[in-house]
Order: structure tokens, then C-alpha cells, then sequence
């Protein structure tokens, strides 16, 4: 599932007028997703590590399911905590543009606040139905990490990071952890193996402490209607419900043709289109 | 004589960034060096003395060493300037501060602990709360003190000359830096903020005559340089320390454009935009009541009244003078003072129609993370979409 | 036999009482500030000046209530106070962004009462915003701050004492102007004298702990110091001391203790976080160890005679000299008061790591202790930070000594994994030393 | 032969349980596996690896002595269980058994860290334990590991090839990995990222260590002890001579069973 390349067969691109790429370099994913006449035509994804490394395996796990060489995309926009590493991007868009652009895009113009939970950082966006960011705040230093930390959790005891989510909605109870740094949270979360909690009372402590973490940063931003979720943590449905309890408000439901995690690539692949034509025009 | 403007400027880059070697260098010429925390400690009385003060700063060198001398919560600035103490500074003749924030008082105790500045430190008892009248007699008995210690130092009385001649040099450094600054308030400047964050940096670090020759050699030679229009959106600054010059040159490195046109912190216009009176007979007085008058560090802004806080007002003048489309609150990560003076600040901002970004700040720096939270907050003010 | 404390009943009343009186008012005058603050010159306005005090009403509220307590300091968080500030003071803000207030009687009401004036102190850095804030928050309430420099033996010091002094007598031209009432010197000293005393009984009554066993332990001192945190001014609260100093007096001539298997004892530094976590205590009391001493409650309402030839000791002050002090003009008072707080054990460690250095020393050596437990409260600046980590460095070689991480009002930042695992290393160390040096 | 006791020792750590078959103070074998969330299973596991390593039926087994976090949960009812050490003791007992000449042991384990120093007989003295912004310290290195796409062994090797100076964040491991990898997203080459977060553990190992009365031989136990570029990098922080003990992640399994008579007969 982490590494993973799809594609739309039905699109033909060599009769396309415009194929422009995102690129993602994500702290712990890299997204590329190719757009052909605006069309979604093929994504993949693979673990960010070197992010230059990175943004080349991706693009290549892309291409390589298609006759499409670099040199067909027209226009390529990186984005992600490493664009600046991507060396095949013609320019490159902040994630936060990004991510207000292909929220919009996916769930349309009510959308107002764009929570984006992924592996290193935390950002809460706030954008008109135009997807111009009015205002966005940034996780504090001791909140980061979230996304990783559940994954490293996950690895603790023994669970893939996919299920660990949904074993945290299999309990009505949830063990207590702190909610304020992801590593107390872990310490505690161990120690209470250790008086024999049940499994699922403590991974859904965990999962709810960093729902609480998120929350907190969102409501001080505040959160206002249409709010959409996006970033890896997007899919951990024992996330999504405790965040959606604490807050009081529901998410916008994904999208089944869109992934939430390519949510940002997405965007830049927009932003890649609008800059093709707006140069061609 | 230097060549042109930008070799002054790199002249004083050079000596932010070797601090070490330039304290060293005065003490081989044969200045006592006295290192001193904060903006509180009376310098002229220093100067007076005959000692030159140079100011304690971060080392940006990663220290979790300081960890086990001061506790993990405290600000990276304390920390950091702990570690000088623990490192390389054992050189300074003396330590001193004047009672700040318990951050900072705990840098100074381990330098006195730890480090072996025991016997070579003073900690002048200075009011946690300036805005009162016993608080201006009592720093004036604490300044009494401190003289008295530094004669007993350089075994000679410091006479009212020596103070005069003090406050002079020290205001014509004050003079110059305000007239540097100045030229950020028009649209078209021979310099750019970064530059003079570099040059206010390099005042606190430096003999003062010295300094003051540079910085009259680079005004005279701005005047002569062509005035280039500082781009983009206005950025002004405020908060806590920061003698990070990283985060100013990235502000005007930003993808899309930027300028910085202003700095409020204690690092930058809170340690000079102010003038001790020269004229008068009590010295010790002057300087007092020149200290509590200026704009005031958040820890030690208690207003008596109704919880207003003093700083504010000189903030609301800065950007009526020099109109920011965007202030950037800075402040060390674990300070409290800071913090929560913003929270107090923010609905002013919000009233004036001028949009802020929080950023913390750690011993070092995310780039990468700054800068797109810089840009993206550009493109807010100018209203673009990307 | 465990021995039960008859006079808890009227404490706990006495402390419900006060908030009472603040919620409801009565028709008298409301002050907000700190409990760190001398609280005599409130009482010259009359004593129907209630007041609520900061630190005593968070922790009392956190005990109290401890789901509620949480919600306020995310209400606080939310409102833009920073995770790392002060939990004492993020409870308190969040109380007035929530707009309710919930006291030791186990009421909760909504509208938070404001006060008519702020009388406060700059204790740190984050203590003197917190009350700015919240007259920001309430509209802009008159608030007056008081600066206790010092630390070390500052109530020795004629120059520090004079400065207090002098803000204190400036506070009351203030008091009078902002409430428009009379100040009453007569009223006043009378405050004035029960604040002392109350302090110096309050002292005796831990001083009475150097006995084996030690008739109280740090439970039943947390909950017996509220009254005079809340406030010591009144005649009432010089009764109740002194009813208690006789009870305990008698426990101690009679061999008796609240807990008597004291097998280990614990000296402790650090803002009584076993109060909130009762796992932990469980701990040290499953060992027959037992806190007999601790800084946070003997020295925040408490006065010993401190620093003595150069060196500090917790021997506590005479209750007779209280009542042959000169208090005969405001002046004299005020400076009395100014002195008897500026030597608060808390202050002068606060602020100076020497006394704080000597203290520890004193405690150690006088309270007959097997084992050092520091246990910093990690949102708290001000908790003698500055002799954790120096104390560790003299005490460890000398007795079983272990920190750890706690916080006694905001469980999410408390260490409570570490702290259990480091109170059973601890325990473990104390029986290594019992048996002469190794386990 | 017979009459000698073979014994295990089982440390349940809060990341790995390692299992140590003993005879009279001979190490027969031993085995590592992740603590996951079951001890009791994990130690199971981690004991019949062992024995098959060394190819001895369990029938020979006399006993199980138990240490670690966990340790005390540890029941595996076919076996009887012989004792439970502290792991403070089992660290002194076990560092002292593997170096005789050794008075501190420094723990570097997944979740904890702890120095530990004893008499001339492998009796506890003291023990310093880790602040808690330092948690996690052994998980931090894996996540790491696992993020750069590499292998234990060659993130230190990488480490080592360091030729800049820089540094990451240092409250905690948290905020070191999110600026690694802003480090990272800066163009900044992964040698020198690495060789950052290995100076960062240890500098937070090296600043625990200074409260501690810190006496030679100081040895190292926990797997990241086998890291080089760590290694390289403590003797400089403490300003002391230190050395890796054998087999440093086993110390308190084989401590515990040292305490316990080290499988020789009464």
C-alpha cells in the first residue's frame, strides 16, 4: 500500500493538448500525479528518503508504466517540504497552495477550512471558494511528527499502520494518554502494555491523545464549514472519528476516485495546468 | 578606510560570526571584556570603568549538554547562551547581567555554577517591574552598587566625566543605528533590512568607538549609493531575542518578494532606540530613568493600571512609521513572556488590518518549513492565489 | 494506628468559605490576585474584602474537578496561551474564557465574578502576564503589581525591603483611588499581625515533622496549608493554626502519625504532585516511605528563622515574638509584613540558588532524611528550576537521590510512566542504603 | 554435567525482549525479538529462538530469570520461574560479569536510557535515568533507519562519512526528526543528516550522564551501542574513556541470570 503506481488506460495522451505533473516530496510519502487535458491519467507513490532520490523514484514508478517520457510533460510543479529537491520541476508551489487548490478541486467550492495531516507537519488552511488561502496556521514544534509517530507506533506493536486505525474503532473504551507530545503519549502508551491493558483500549488511547493534539491547533485556528481532511492521516479512519467527535463537526466524506493522501499533488498539478495555459494563451 | 558600503557590511558580518575571536582580539589589546546578558545591564558604567561590554549571545551550535545546567522547558536562548559560558567564553574578565527573565537568570547561574565565573560575575538587582515609582530609586541604588563593584575591579574611582563621556559615545551609537534604520522607511533604500539586522547585531558585539567610526563610514557611503527600491511586501518583525541573521536573510529570499523593514526585538531596536539625557548632574539617575523609559522587555512590562502593556504603543508607532503589510512574531520556543504578550498584541494587529505569523524559534532553524510558511503568508498579503 | 487530624473539617471549611465569599459577594469588595503577594493591606479596606488567589484556587480546582480542569486549560490553549506556559495559569485563564468558576464546595457557577481590583505580585515572568491577561480578558480590571525582589536572604537586605516597603504604601494610595474606599490603619494592622502569625505557626507545625515519626506527611500538609494560602489575615485562620499546632503537638508527645510506618524518610523538592497521582504515593507508602518535609509546603506560607551565622535552618520562629512586634504606624507594619514574606523559604530559593543550595542542605541534615526526591513540575518556570539540577550533583553521592518530571494541575505534561518507575528505583536505592551501601 | 543448572535469562524491554541461555556462567546462546504487545509471547519466542540456536530441548531448561520493563509480566507456565531482578541490578550484574574491571554501565534502550554504577562486586550504587523529552531515543534511531531506507549498520556508516558540522533540533526526537528532515528538504547530504542525529543521541546520553558519579571502566550496553559513529562521538561528549561491551543488548538478560546464581548449583 505505501508504494503503489495506478493508472487510467482510457486516456490516450498523445492526442492531449496539455500534460502537466505535481510532485509531492513529502516527509515520509513522495506523490506524483500526471494530469492529461486536466484529467487525472496516472499516480504513484513511493517512501520519501533522500527527497531529490525520492522525487526521481516516483516519477519514474510513474513513467514507467507508460510510454510518457520526462520530456512530454509539458509543465511540472513540485511541492512538499522537499520541492525545492525535485530537479525535473519547471517551479515549485507551496504544499499549503497546494492543498487548498486540490481540496477545492476535489470537493468543490464550499470547502473553507483544509485540515492537513501528514506524516511531519500539521496545517490548518483556510480558503475562500476561489482556493486562494485566506489564512492557515502551522503545527506548533511539539505537536510534529503526528503522522510518523503513529506509524512508528504501529511498528511497536506489531501492526500495519493501515490496521491500526481500524482496531482503534473496534473499542468503546480508550486508555488515557497525554495529549500533548506524541512521545509521552508513546511512553505511556508502553507502559500500559505493561499492566495488560487490552491491545485495543491503548492503540485507541493513542489515536484519540493525537486527535486531541490536532484538534487543539484547529480550534485555535478555527474551523469553519465545509472542512475536508487530507494528508496520509486522512485514512486513518481512528483518527477521523475522534477528531470529528472532539471538534464537533463533520468532515466532508473522500472522495472514492481520490485518494486524500494525493490531495496536494493534485494541487500542484493544477497549479501546473493553470501555468501552461495562462502561458499559452 | 574600506572601499564601498558592502565591505563594512561584510566587516560586520565577519564579526557576528566570530564573535569569539573579536572579543579575544580586544582583550589582546589590552580592554578588559565583560560579557553581559540582556538589554538591562547600564553599559555606560561599564564603558566607563574602562571594561567594554559584549553582549552574550546564541551560539546556534547544537547544546543538549546544556541539559543536564538548565531545565529542558527553558528557551533555547538561555540555553544556548549557557553553553557559551560552558565552551568557549571562559575568556570574559566578567559576567553581568541585570535580573531579567528566570530563562535568562538561570544562562548567568550556570555560567556563575558551572562554568567558573563564581568569583568574576555581578548580578545587578534590577526591578522585575519597571513602571512604578520605588523601582526607579531602587535601580539607581543597584547602579550604586554595580559602580562601586567595578572600581574595586579596575582600582580606580569612575568620576562623572567618565559616565558623560560614556553616555555620549554610547547615544551617538544609538544615533547612528536609529538614522540606519531610518532609511527602511521609504519605499527606495540604499540598504536592506537584512543588512541593517547584520550592523545592529554587530553593535551589541563590539567596542563601541570602533563602531561607531564604521557605522558613520557606511551612513556617508549609503548616502552616495543609489537608492534601489525595496521590493515586494513590507515584513516587520517582532519579539524575543533573535540574533539568528538566518531568518532575516531568508525573509528577503522568500520566492516571491519580500522586505524586511523592521525589528522589535531585544536584539535589535529594544537595545538602542532610546537616548540617556547628557546634560544632567545625577548620572546614575539619567540613566535610570533613560532604561525604564524605553520600550520594555514583555517580562518587565507591568503597567500599573488596567493590565495595558507599554510595549504596544511603541509597536503601533513603528508600523505607523514604517508601514509593515505583515508582522512576523517571533519568539524563542518555551519563552513565556513573549507568547503571551502576542496574544494580547493580536487583536491590535487585527484592529489596524495588518496580518502576523507566528513562528518559533529553536537553537536551530527549520528552512525549509520557515520558508514556505513565509511565502505562503506573502502570498496572503498580496492576495495571490499561489 | 494511622492518627485522623480533627481539626480537617474546619480547614476545609474555612477554604470553601473564602471562595464562597468571592463568588457571592456579599456586598463587598472582589480582589483578584496572588497568593505570593502580602494580603494585609487588602484587609485595610475593610474586612469584607474577599479575595481569590491564583495558585491555591487552580490547584484546588484541578483537585476538585479534575475533567473540568482539563477542558479550561484547552480553553486556554485555544484562546492563544501557549502549551508550554504555566498550567496553574492556564486553568485559571480558561475559567474566565469559559466563564465559569468552580470551588472547593464542589459548586460550579456559571459568569465568572469579576473582580473590583487586581492585587498581585511578579513571582515570574508568566505569573505577572497571567494577570495582565485576564484584565485584558474582563475589560480592563485595575490591577497593581507588586515587585518581590530578592531571594537569599533579601528580608536582611535594608535596601530590598524598603523598595517593597515603598510600592506596598504606594498600593494603598492606588487601593484607595481605585475603589474609593477609606484605608483603615487600624484594620490594617490587625491584618497585619494575624498574616504574620499565621505564618510563623504554620512553620512551627512542620518544624514539629523533625520528630520520628513524623506526626504529619506531605498529604495531610497540602491539605491542612490551604487556609493560610487563601487567606491569612483573618482572626479566624490565626485560631484554626493555632488549634492545630496543639493537635499536633500532642501527636508528637504521644508518639502518634497520620502514617506511621515511616521506614524511609523523604525529603522533597518539587510542587506536591503525589497529591494528584495517588499511584505514586502508593508506591513509597507500600515501602514505609513517607515525605517529611518539603519545601512547596513548609516555605509558601510559612516562616522559619532562616539563615543564621551563614548558614540556613528550618528551626521555627517563636509564635510569642509575633505578639511583641512593633506594629504601631503603617510604616512599621508594612515593613514588618514586607519582611516575614520576603523570608518565605520559596521566595528566597526562587530566586537565589545558594540559599535554595543551603536550604536543601539544611532540610536534608534536620529532618534526619533517607533519600532526596526532586520532582520539578515542568510547566512551572519558577519551581526552584535553578537548584534541581545542582542539588542532584551534591546529594547524589551523599543519599539516594531521584528527579523526575511532574505537573500536579495539567496531566497531559506529567511524566507518569517515568515518575513510577524512578519512585521504585528510588525506594530500591533507599534499601541499598539502608543495608550499607549496595542492593 | 547434568547436575548443572541451565538457566535463561529474559529481558522484556519496552522494544525488544532479549532471551540469554546460561550453564554456569557460559553463555550457550541468545536471542532478540520485538517486545510487540504481548511480553509473555515475545519472551516465549525470543527463549525457544535461543535454545534453537544452540539446538537444546527445552526439557533441559530449569529455569527462566526474568528482568526488564516488563519482565515482571513475564509467566510462561510450562517454566518455572526462578527469579525477577530489577533491571538496574540486572544492568550492574551483567555489565559487571561481562567486564570485571567496569564500574558504570551506560543503557542506551529503545524507550530508556540509564547510567548505572556500581561497586567491586557488581553491587548497585546509583542509577541516573532519562528526562522525558529523552524517551525513545533506540526507537528514534530505527525510525530513522527506516525513513532513510537503510540498514542499522549503514546509517552509522554514512554517519561517518560526515564532512560538515550540522545539527538538528535538540528538545526531543521528535522535533530532531522533523528538522533531519528539513535538513534533508534543504539539499543538506544525508551523511552529514546522519552523522546530526547520531550527535544528537548522544548528546543527550552524555548530558544524563553529568549528574552521575561517571566511574572507569565505563562500558556501553543497548543495541545502539554497536552503532560506530555513536561511538566515536560518547568518549568525546563525557570527556571519558568507554567501551562496547560483548554482546551489549543481552547485559540484563545475562545480569539476571548472574543474579541469580548464574545457573550454578547451590
Amino acid at each position: 500500500m505505501s508504494e503503489h503506481v495506478s493508472i487510467n488506460l482510457s486516456i490516450d495522451w498523445t492526442k492531449a493538448k496539455t500534460v502537466v505533473a505535481g510532485v509531492d516530496i513529502g516527509a515520509v510519502n513522495s506523490k506524483v500525479i500526471i494530469l492529461v487535458d486536466g484529467q487525472p491519467y496516472i499516480y504513484s507513490q513511493v517512501k520519501t528518503r533522500i527527497p531529490e532520490e525520492s522525487a526521481i523514484r516516483a516519477i519514474n514508478a510513474a513513467l514507467d508504466k507508460t510510454d510518457l517520457t520526462l520530456e512530454n510533460i509539458q509543465c511540472i510543479v513540485g511541492t512538499g517540504c522537499g520541492k525545492k529537491q525535485v530537479p525535473f520541476a519547471h517551479k515549485t508551489i507551496s504544499e499549503i497552495a497546494c492543498g487548498a487548490a486540490g481540496a477545492v478541486h476535489i470537493w468543490g467550492p464550499s470547502v473553507r477550512t483544509v485540515l492537513d495531516v501528514g506524516g511531519q507537519s500539521c496545517k490548518v488552511i483556510h480558503v475562500t471558494e476561489k482556493s486562494r488561502v485566506t489564512a492557515f496556521l502551522w503545527n506548533d514544534k511539539c505537536a510534529a511528527g503526528i503522522g510518523r509517530s503513529i506509524e512508528t507506533f504501529a511498528d511497536l506493536v506489531n501492526k500495519e499502520v493501515t490496521e491500526i486505525g481500524n482496531i482503534a474503532l473496534r473499542s468503546d473504551k480508550s486508555a488515557q494518554l497525554s495529549d500533548f507530545c506524541a512521545i509521552y503519549a508513546q511512553s505511556e502508551a508502553l507502559d500500559l502494555i505493561r499492566s495488560k491493558e487490552p491491545l485495543e483500549e491503548v492503540i485507541a488511547g493513542y489515536h484519540h491523545a493525537m486527535a486531541k493534539r490536532i484538534s487543539t491547533l484547529a480550534d485555535r485556528a478555527g474551523v469553519k464549514k465545509d472542512l475536508v481532511i487530507i494528508g496520509g492521516l486522512a485514512k486513518n479512519q481512528g483518527i477521523i472519528n475522534s477528531l470529528e467527535s472532539i471538534l464537533k463537526i463533520s468532515r466532508l466524506a473522500p472522495k472514492s476516485e481520490w485518494d486524500p493522501a494525493l490531495t496536494v499533488a493534485l494541487g500542484a498539478a493544477l497549479f501546473a495546468d493553470a501555468f501552461l495555459l495562462r502561458n499559452s494563451a | 578606510m574600506m572601499k564601498d558600503s558592502n565591505s563594512i557590511i561584510e566587516y560586520f558580518q565577519h564579526i557576528t560570526d566570530h564573535t569569539q575571536e573579536y572579543a579575544q582580539s580586544l582583550q589582546s589589546k589590552g580592554h578588559l571584556v565583560a560579557g553581559y546578558m540582556c538589554t538591562h545591564v547600564p553599559e555606560e558604567i561599564l564603558y566607563a570603568a574602562g571594561i567594554v561590554p559584549v553582549r552574550v549571545l546564541s551560539s546556534h551550535d547544537s547544546q543538549a549538554m546544556t541539559r543536564s545546567y538548565i531545565h529542558e522547558t527553558y528557551c533555547s536562548f538561555s540555553h544556548d547562551c549557557a553553553y557559551r559560558g560552558l565552551t568557549y567564553y571562559d575568556f570574559f574578565d566578567l559576567i553581568v547581567t541585570g535580573s531579567s527573565c528566570i530563562h535568562m537568570g538561570e544562562a548567568f547561574n550556570t555560567w556563575v555554577r558551572f562554568a567558573g565565573f563564581k568569583e568574576k560575575s555581578f548580578l545587578i538587582s534590577y526591578p522585575h517591574i519597571i513602571h512604578t515609582k520605588p523601582a526607579a530609586g531602587f535601580i539607581v541604588e543597584s547602579f550604586k552598587e554595580f559602580k562601586q563593584y567595578l572600581e574595586d575591579i579596575v582600582h580606580k574611582s569612575i568620576t562623572d566625566e567618565d559616565i558623560e563621556r560614556a553616555i555620549k559615545i554610547y547615544n551617538h551609537t544609538r544615533r547612528l543605528l536609529i538614522q540606519l534604520w531610518e532609511f527602511l522607511r521609504y519605499k527606495e533604500s540604499p540598504i536592506t533590512g537584512a543588512e541593517v539586522a547584520i550592523v545592529t547585531l554587530a553593535s551589541q558585539l563590539m567596542e563601541k568607538k570602533e563602531f561607531n567610526q564604521l557605522l558613520e563610514e557606511l551612513i556617508q557611503k549609503l548616502q552616495s549609493v543609489p537608492r534601489k527600491n525595496l521590493p515586494g511586501v513590507r515584513l516587520m518583525v517582532s519579539g524575543g531575542a533573535c540574533d539568528d541573521l538566518r531568518i532575516f536573510d531568508l525573509m528577503e529570499k522568500l520566492d516571491n518578494s519580500a522586505s524586511l523593514v523592521f525589528v522589535d526585538t531585544c536584539t535589535a531596536t529594544r537595545y538602542f532606540w532610546f537616548e540617556v539625557p547628557e546634560d544632567r548632574t545625577d548620572k546614575l539617575q539619567t540613566i535610570a530613568e533613560a532604561y525604564i523609559a524605553r520600550i520594555p522587555c514583555p517580562a518587565k512590562d507591568n503597567f500599573p493600571g488596567t493590565g495595558e502593556k507599554k510595549r504596544f504603543r511603541f509597536i503601533q508607532q513603528f508600523i505607523e512609521d514604517f508601514k509593515p503589510d505583515g508582522v512576523v512574531l517571533l519568539y524563542q520556543r518555551f519563552c513565556s513572556p513573549q507568547p503571551m504578550d502576542i496574544v494580547g498584541l493580536k487583536p491590535i494587529l487585527n484592529n489596524l488590518g495588518i496580518p502576523s505569523l507566528e513562528l518559533e524559534l529553536d537553537t536551530t532553524l527549520p528552512i525549509t518549513q520557515f520558508q514556505t510558511q513565509l511565502e505562503t503568508f506573502v502570498n496572503i498579503i498580496t492576495g495571490v492565489a499561489s | 494506628m494511622a492518627y485522623n487530624i480533627k481539626s480537617w473539617g474546619a480547614f476545609k471549611d474555612y477554604q470553601s468559605t473564602c471562595y464562597r465569599n468571592y463568588v457571592e459577594g456579599y456586598g463587598g469588595l472582589r480582589c483578584m490576585g496572588s497568593t505570593w503577594s502580602p494580603l494585609a493591606p487588602l484587609k485595610g479596606l475593610g474586612e469584607d474584602v474577599f479575595v481569590i488567589g491564583g495558585e491555591p484556587h487552580a490547584a484546588s480546582k484541578a483537585g476538585t474537578f479534575p475533567k473540568e480542569a482539563r477542558d479550561d486549560i484547552i480553553a486556554a490553549e485555544t484562546a492563544g496561551l501557549g502549551f508550554h506556559s504555566c498550567s496553574y495559569l492556564k486553568l485559571f485563564v480558561g475559567e474566565v474564557v469559559r466563564d465559569k468558576i468552580g470551588i472547593t464546595d464542589g459548586t460550579i457557577t456559571d459568569g465568572y465574578p469579576k473582580p473590583d481590583f487586581m492585587w498581585t505580585t511578579h513571582l515570574c515572568s508568566q505569573h505577572s502576564k497571567w494577570y495582565q491577561e485576564i484584565s485584558r480578558l474582563m475589560g480592563g480590571i485595575p490591577i497593581y503589581a507588586i515587585d518581590m525582589i530578592g531571594g537569599g536572604n533579601a528580608e536582611k537586605n535594608p535596601k530590598i525591603v524598603n523598595y517593597v516597603s515603598n510600592q506596598i504604601e504606594e498600593g494603598i494610595h492606588w487601593m484607595q483611588r481605585v475603589t474609593g474606599r477609606e484605608f483603615s490603619d487600624e484594620l490594617f494592622i490587625k491584618a497585619v499581625r494575624n498574616e504574620i502569625k499565621v505564618l510563623v505557626l504554620w512553620g512551627n507545625i512542620c518544624a514539629l515533622n523533625m520528630h520520628n515519626p513524623a506526626p504529619l506527611d506531605e498529604r495531610r500538609l497540602i491539605a491542612l496549608f490551604p487556609p493560610a494560602v487563601v487567606d491569612r489575615t483573618t482572626d479566624e485562620t490565626v485560631r484554626l493554626y493555632e488549634g492545630l499546632l496543639k493537635e499536633v503537638r500532642h501527636m508528637v508527645e504521644t508518639g502518634q502519625s497520620v502514617s506511621p510506618d515511616q521506614r524511609h524518610r523523604i525529603v522533597y523538592f518539587g510542587l506536591a504532585h503525589t497529591y494528584g497521582h495517588p499511584e505514586m504515593s502508593r508506591i513509597l507508602r507500600d515501602a514505609g516511605a513517607e515525605i517529611v518535609a518539603s519545601v512547596y509546603t513548609f516555605g509558601t506560607a510559612g516562616n522559619f528563622k532562616g539563615i543564621v551565622d551563614g548558614k540556613w535552618t528550618w528551626e521555627p520562629i517563636d509564635p510569642t515574638w509575633v505578639d511583641e512586634l512593633d506594629l504601631s504606624t503603617r510604616r512599621k507594619a508594612i515593613t514588618e509584613l514586607v519582611k516575614i514574606v520576603l523570608g518565605w523559604p520559596t521566595w528566597q530559593g526562587v530566586r537565589s540558588w545558594w540559599a535554595l543550595e543551603s536550604m536543601a542542605q539544611a532540610m536534608i541534615t534536620e529532618y534526619n532524611a533517607d533519600g532526596l526526591l526532586l520532582a520539578p513540575s515542568r510547566s512551572c518556570e519558577t519551581d526552584f528550576r535553578n537548584g534541581y539540577v545542582g542539588m542532584q550533583r551534591m546529594f547524589k553521592s551523599k543519599i539516594p537521590t531521584v528527579e523526575y518530571d511532574s505537573d500536579q494541575v495539567d496531566v497531559r505534561k506529567m511524566d507518569l510512566p517515568g515518575a513510577k518507575r524512578k519512585t521504585e528505583l528510588f525506594v530500591q536505592l533507599m534499601e541499598a542504603h539502608k543495608k550499607g551501601g549496595v542492593c | 554435567m547434568n547436575n548443572r543448572k541451565l538457566l535463561a535469562g529474559i529481558d522484556a524491554g519496552h522494544v525488544n525482549t532479549k532471551a540469554v541461555l546460561m550453564r554456569e556462567e557460559e553463555i550457550l546462546g541468545y536471542a532478540v525479538v520485538p517486545t510487540g504487545f504481548n511480553p509473555a509471547d515475545a519472551a516465549e519466542k525470543a527463549l525457544n529462538n535461543a535454545l534453537y540456536n544452540t539446538g537444546l530441548p527445552l526439557s533441559q531448561l530449569t529455569g527462566i530469570v526474568c528482568t526488564g520493563i516488563f519482565g515482571e509480566t513475564i509467566n510462561i507456565p510450562t517454566l518455572a520461574l526462578v527469579g525477577s531482578v530489577p533491571e538496574h541490578v540486572a544492568d550492574a550484574r551483567g555489565a559487571f560479569f561481562l567486564n570485571k574491571n567496569s564500574r558504570t554501565v551506560i543503557d542506551i534502550g529503545g524507550n530508556i536510557t540509564k547510567a548505572v554504577h556500581y561497586d567491586s562486586n557488581g553491587g548497585l550504587l546509583d542509577v541516573i535515568q532519562n528526562d522525558k523529552c529523552a524517551d525513545g531515543m533506540g526507537i528514534f534511531y530505527s525510525t530513522m533507519v527506516k525513513a532513510f531506507g537503510v540498514s542499522e549498520e549503514e546509517l552509522s556508516e554514512l554517519a561517518l562519512k560526515s564532512t560538515k558540522n550540522v545539527s538538528v533540533a535538540i528538545t526531543c526526537a521528535l522535533s530532531a526528526e522533523s528538522e533531519a528532515i528539513d535538513l534533508l528538504c534543504q539539499g543538506v547530504e544525508i551523511t552529514d543528516v546522519a552523522d546530526a542525529i547520531l550527535r544528537f543521541i548522544v548528546q543527550r546520553v552524555a548530558a544524563m550522564c553529568t549528574t552521575i558519579t561517571l566511574t572507569q571502566e565505563i562500558v556501553v550496553a543497548g543495541g545502539l551501542a554497536k552503532s560506530k559513529a555513536l561511538m566515536n562521538h560518547l568518549p568525546v561528549l563525557l570527556k571519558e574513556d568507554v567501551k562496547v561491551l560483548n554482546l551489549p543488548e543481552y547485559v540484563g538478560a545475562i545480569g539476571a541470570v548472574i543474579t541469580c546464581g548464574g545457573g550454578k548449583n547451590e
